[in-house]
């Protein structure tokens, strides 16, 4: 791990907030597998540590942009669970009414712009709300996610390029999960993609996306950084998702091995990682460990039975907020 | 006669037509091994392989544009575009290039490119993976538009479109790929430019595209229950559109509605309804009426948006209505 | 009252909103020093500075999408698309974006920006500088749209715009940059969804948009010479579009035609007139008739481009025919 | 100069086109100016050395795809003064039959596959090209010539990945005037343009523009081994454009110096450095080349006048070719 202990407080948080993202997770699958939950969804189990890692180094000012894999970002960010399963489920008291559900999901409160089905489709308006803070003289940094797959999208590079010579306050945040769909990174991705930011003048960092103490401290010099004017920035961030590309791509074999999977959920669980790290380091004992991760089940399934419950939006909202007044 | 799925009509029409035409090849995101989200497209890599069913990067503009090189200098791509709402990025590609390139070259340079893509709601997947855009492309002079509604008009449209020269556009309904129609063992194309009477009837004409055939038809028979016998036409392609046909139909049968699932304003319905309102005026007892997907985003509730596209019960209830002449006095 | 130039004009809207809200900014290309290839920003970097009246690289997508991210936290921004034609290129980032980012939000984020861009063929600038694409953007929810058919408009309907808390795409037509029309030097703002009634008559309605209004009042001077008394209605937004002052001049006058630059097929003139055709049946003499561009990418040539677009004379000549009678028996 | 005498037929043949292009330009710039010429067009005075460099290193067989600045591309690929100033016209025998005119003239019998009229548009048509000839087995090569402000495209860096993971046979030759319209290149590319070219793998060349041997001996290596399947290559091209963006850009005193412009043509300009080292070298005697100036400016009075006088389309064609048989 990349850091000694300085504050338990904030490793605890960074814990809990990968558990709770873990456990959002196995429960969304949970309601898709059961046919309770409409749609297509994308699972972000195994990547919890980039989006904690580099949430935690954030305020509620800052913003973000998520991708179609947008539930680690929303957690990460400091969404509710009840909000979130409700919209999930399509019912009025999710974050969007039950119109966004899973691929659109956003969270104005706490700076998540939202999630995009459209790939690489955030990265114009990440890179717009730095413009704004820059424009308008405010401090905030946003945080562009986006995946290895979405850097074969040219708006990245234009919008890379207006943030150079702008310097404006946005940091791209590349999860290179070594796939997009069913094609491994190498097939789609030519040359180097740190490369490609520093082509434009950007400084480039690669970072182990499992280690969220190692995100963490990048980051927080990063934002830190662009506070002052020294952005943009480009982290490609190693990372893996352990469920298929959608809930529904079962079988993978033809696109990487068990092997591959067994390997990265075993010798670098992002969570199993940091959860011996702050035993060893005397942060937090087995069962306080085991007592957190117990509540976080609690929360959700409370908040899984809530969202079921929960009333579905008035037929009359169809036609509503097609325009703001 | 066997029948088949939507999905294993256009696998067959790809597989044929790559066959009969080396020049042919796919190109589009996951279209190999994986045989797209939809698997619409296994096996055709084993067939042909790589260099002819080739996976992309997600550059959608990038590999339309690649599409385009390749037409204009000899070679007949097919594009796969895995859902429809991507069109927006792809555009530029589209209609500033492909679409004008015959017409600015002076008749010099072809572009014989087919765009597969798909369309339609109700799939729970929200507001970018839901539109049926087959109204602007129908809009760009230089463009085909097909709409296929069933397994059949699937594969004989598609292959009609790989042997045109120019770029032609085929919206898929993705709800349709498991439907099955019997389609011949034999090879046949389908002509564009011609519209087909799926059912015959004397008080109304139902003219409907891609997945609104079925709904179409789906109303008809509940309006022959009550006596009412509606005539249910299939344009398949809207440009070239056969206006002759649906326009016969209409002065026989002096009531319309033009179904599509796209939105209403400034969409198909609009172009049909006022080429038939033209034609057949004074043939007609009631204006043609539209029924498009409403004019709001398409929403991820179930509840919500089930209601923004065009039902079998709605489409009957306005047949109805037209039939008994309320709508005439209404108007 | 004095009479300013379209160019004129926008330079003051943009300056008095630009002043009144200093959230307000101005991107694109060569928008600040050049003030634009047609000079219409002219002096405004000089009072607002670089940050802005922002020089962007040639990155329509990007700095589309830049815009979209700035106006959902908290800025107005207001783009300069050099070319309508350049719309394909941004289709993504105007459509699946900022069309639908206050529906999908469930009403939670807004997306107050205005795109300006123009229209308008016979400029000789051929196939990808010649377009009027507005039935595209009018097709998709959430996106209002804006035609100006004179300087007056031009500035009331742009202070508007930027007020607006939606995404608004104004279309200027570029050949009437230095049309001068009275523009009152107090402030006044033109509401959206309020059509203008240009000319009254009682003979035929010409129902045209931004640059065919000019051709629809000259129609209408070479008709009254004839006895033929032409209202003329400029819709002046297509979205929201008020359906009402359109109807009720076709009740009063039977008759109407309606232009728009844009393609004929599938475009703005099939929306409005079969809603017209709808809502007017039994009051119509005649079926609504329909005058756009020809379905064809616009040509170089000068004598082949001439022919593309809506003239007076031929908007003349149809309304001759139509109050004759004559096209009533030909239907 | 880049390289000693070889082969004078060579270069007689490129100190022609260079002097062809240039009074094509001057002629087309007087039509204008007498407001016998519609519309808006780009003169490409100065910039004759990158496209006859390249041209020449081509044959009819290998493609081009060219830009809104295009006459000097098509000059020198091999077009004919009478069929292009009937394009620029608008007369029916043009080479697209007046349809298209100055922005999209293209020449299909000698692989142009024409200018275009949004910038960077044409990125994708060549790759395509290039794609063709890989699948079709065919040994061709394509080059796609664009301006430094098309790098701002995004287009070109989605299409630059596929030609360096396909290894296509095509060269990006990009013209570095200094300026897009009115904005100088530093003011809207951020770091260095050949570096995003290298960050996908391809290799990436500068070349001075203004020396037609140089443009030629490397163009002729990097096309060698694109048909040998080592592309993609990249190429930027210092130059400069003589006049304003269009024809219309008079007053450039906001945007550049009359000295800058003075000294580029004084200093740099191509055909002068040419013709002086082929004087030098035996080449060519000055009379020689006197004469050769003559004819072409004969040659070139003697089309304009031929398109004059030709004939424009009849109205009939106006719906003809929207669609191929
Ligand atoms: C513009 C666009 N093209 C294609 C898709 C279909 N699609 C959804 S996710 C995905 C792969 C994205 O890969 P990556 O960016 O690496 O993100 P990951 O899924 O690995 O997190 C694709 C191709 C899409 N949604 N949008
Ligand atoms: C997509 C697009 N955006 C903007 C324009 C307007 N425009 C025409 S040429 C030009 C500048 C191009 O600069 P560069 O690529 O350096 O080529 P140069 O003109 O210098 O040869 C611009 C902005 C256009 N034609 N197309
Ligand atoms: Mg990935
Ligand atoms: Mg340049």
């Amino acid at each position: 791990m990349a850091e000694q202990k300085t504050n338990s407080e904030d490793y605890l948080r960074m814990y809990r907030q990968m558990v709770r993202i873990r456990t959002f997770e196995d429960n969304a699958n949970q309601l898709y597998l059961s046919a309770k939950m409409p749609g297509l969804t994308h699972m972000y189990s195994g990547e919890e540590a980039v989006a904690v890692g580099i949430c935690e180094a954030l305020t509620d000012d800052d913003r973000i942009t998520s991708t179609h894999r947008g539930h680690g970002h929303c957690v990460a960010k400091g969404a509710d669970f009840r909000r979130m399963f409700c919209e999930l489920l399509g019912k009025e008291e999710g974050y969007c009414r039950g119109k966004g559900g899973s691929m659109h999901i956003a969270d104005q409160s706490h700076g998540n712009l939202g999630a995009n089905a459209i790939v690489g489709g955030s990265m114009g308006i990440a890179t717009g709300s730095a413009l704004r803070a820059k424009l308008l003289g405010q401090d905030d940094v946003t945080v562009c996610f986006f995946g290895d797959g979405a850097t074969a999208q040219g708006l990245l590079y234009e919008v890379m390029n207006m943030a150079a010579l702008w310097k404006l306050p946005v940091i791209y945040a590349c999860e290179n999960n070594g796939y997009s769909e069913y094609t491994r990174t190498e097939e789609i991705a030519a040359g180097e993609i740190t490369a490609r930011a520093e082509a434009f003048g950007i400084e480039a960092f690669k970072v182990d996306g499992q280690d969220v103490l190692a995100v963490n401290a990048l980051t927080q010099k990063l934002v830190a950084r662009a506070r002052r004017g020294e952005g943009p920035f480009f982290i490609e961030l190693e990372t893996y998702r352990y469920h298929g590309h959608h809930v529904g791509d079962i079988n993978r074999e033809y696109y990487r091995s068990k092997d591959e999977e067994r390997s990265w959920k075993q010798d670098r669980d992002p969570i199993v990682r940091f959860r011996g790290w702050l035993v060893e380091q005397g942060v937090a004992t087995e069962e306080e460990i085991e007592a957190m991760n117990a509540e976080i089940e609690k929360d959700a399934s409370d908040a899984v039975a809530y969202a079921e419950a929960a009333k579905y939006p008035d037929m009359s909202e169809v036609d509503m907020h097609v325009y703001a007044d | 006669m066997r029948e088949i799925t939507l999905s294993q009509a256009v696998n067959e029409a790809l597989a044929e037509e790559m066959r009969r035409d080396p020049t042919t090849f796919i190109i589009g995101e996951d279209v190999a091994e994986a045989g797209t989200p939809f698997k619409v497209l296994s096996g055709l890599v084993e067939e042909f392989g790589t260099a002819r069913v080739i996976d992309t990067p997600i550059s959608e503009p990038g590999f339309m544009g690649l599409a385009v090189g390749a037409a204009m200098t000899g070679a007949r791509p097919i594009v796969d575009l895995m859902f429809g709402d991507f069109l927006f990025l792809i555009m530029d590609q589209l209609c500033n290039q492909a679409a004008k390139i015959h017409y600015m070259s002076g008749g010099k340079l072809n572009v014989p490119l087919v765009l597969r893509t798909n369309m339609g709601a109700t799939r729970r997947s929200a507001a970018q993976h839901s539109q049926s855009l087959q109204a602007l492309v129908a809009h760009i002079p230089g463009l085909k538009v097909a709409m296929p509604s069933s397994a059949y008009e699937a594969k004989g449209l598609l292959k009609t479109a790989i042997r045109d020269n120019n770029p032609v556009v085929i919206f898929e309904d993705k709800l349709m790929y498991q439907d099955k129609a019997p389609v011949p063992e034999e090879e046949y194309l389908i002509p564009f430019g011609v519209a087909n009477v799926k059912r015959e009837g004397r008080d109304i004409t139902l003219i409907a595209t891609s997945s609104m055939v079925q709904v179409a038809e789906k109303a008809a028979v509940m309006l022959a229950k009550e006596g009412i016998e509606a005539e249910v036409i299939d344009p398949r392609t809207i440009v070239p559109l056969d206006e002759k046909t649906l326009v016969d139909s209409v002065r026989k049968t002096s009531r319309a509605i033009v179904i599509d699932e796209g939105h209403q304003s400034y969409g198909v319905t609009a172009e049909i309804a006022s080429r038939l309102n033209a034609a057949a005026f004074y043939h007609l007892d009631a204006p043609v009426l539209r029924m498009g997907a409403m004019d709001v985003p398409i929403p991820f509730s179930p509840v919500l948006e089930d209601v923004t596209v065009p039902t079998p019960e709605a489409v009957a209830d306005n047949a109805r209505r037209l039939c008994s002449g309320e709508m005439i006095h209404a108007a």
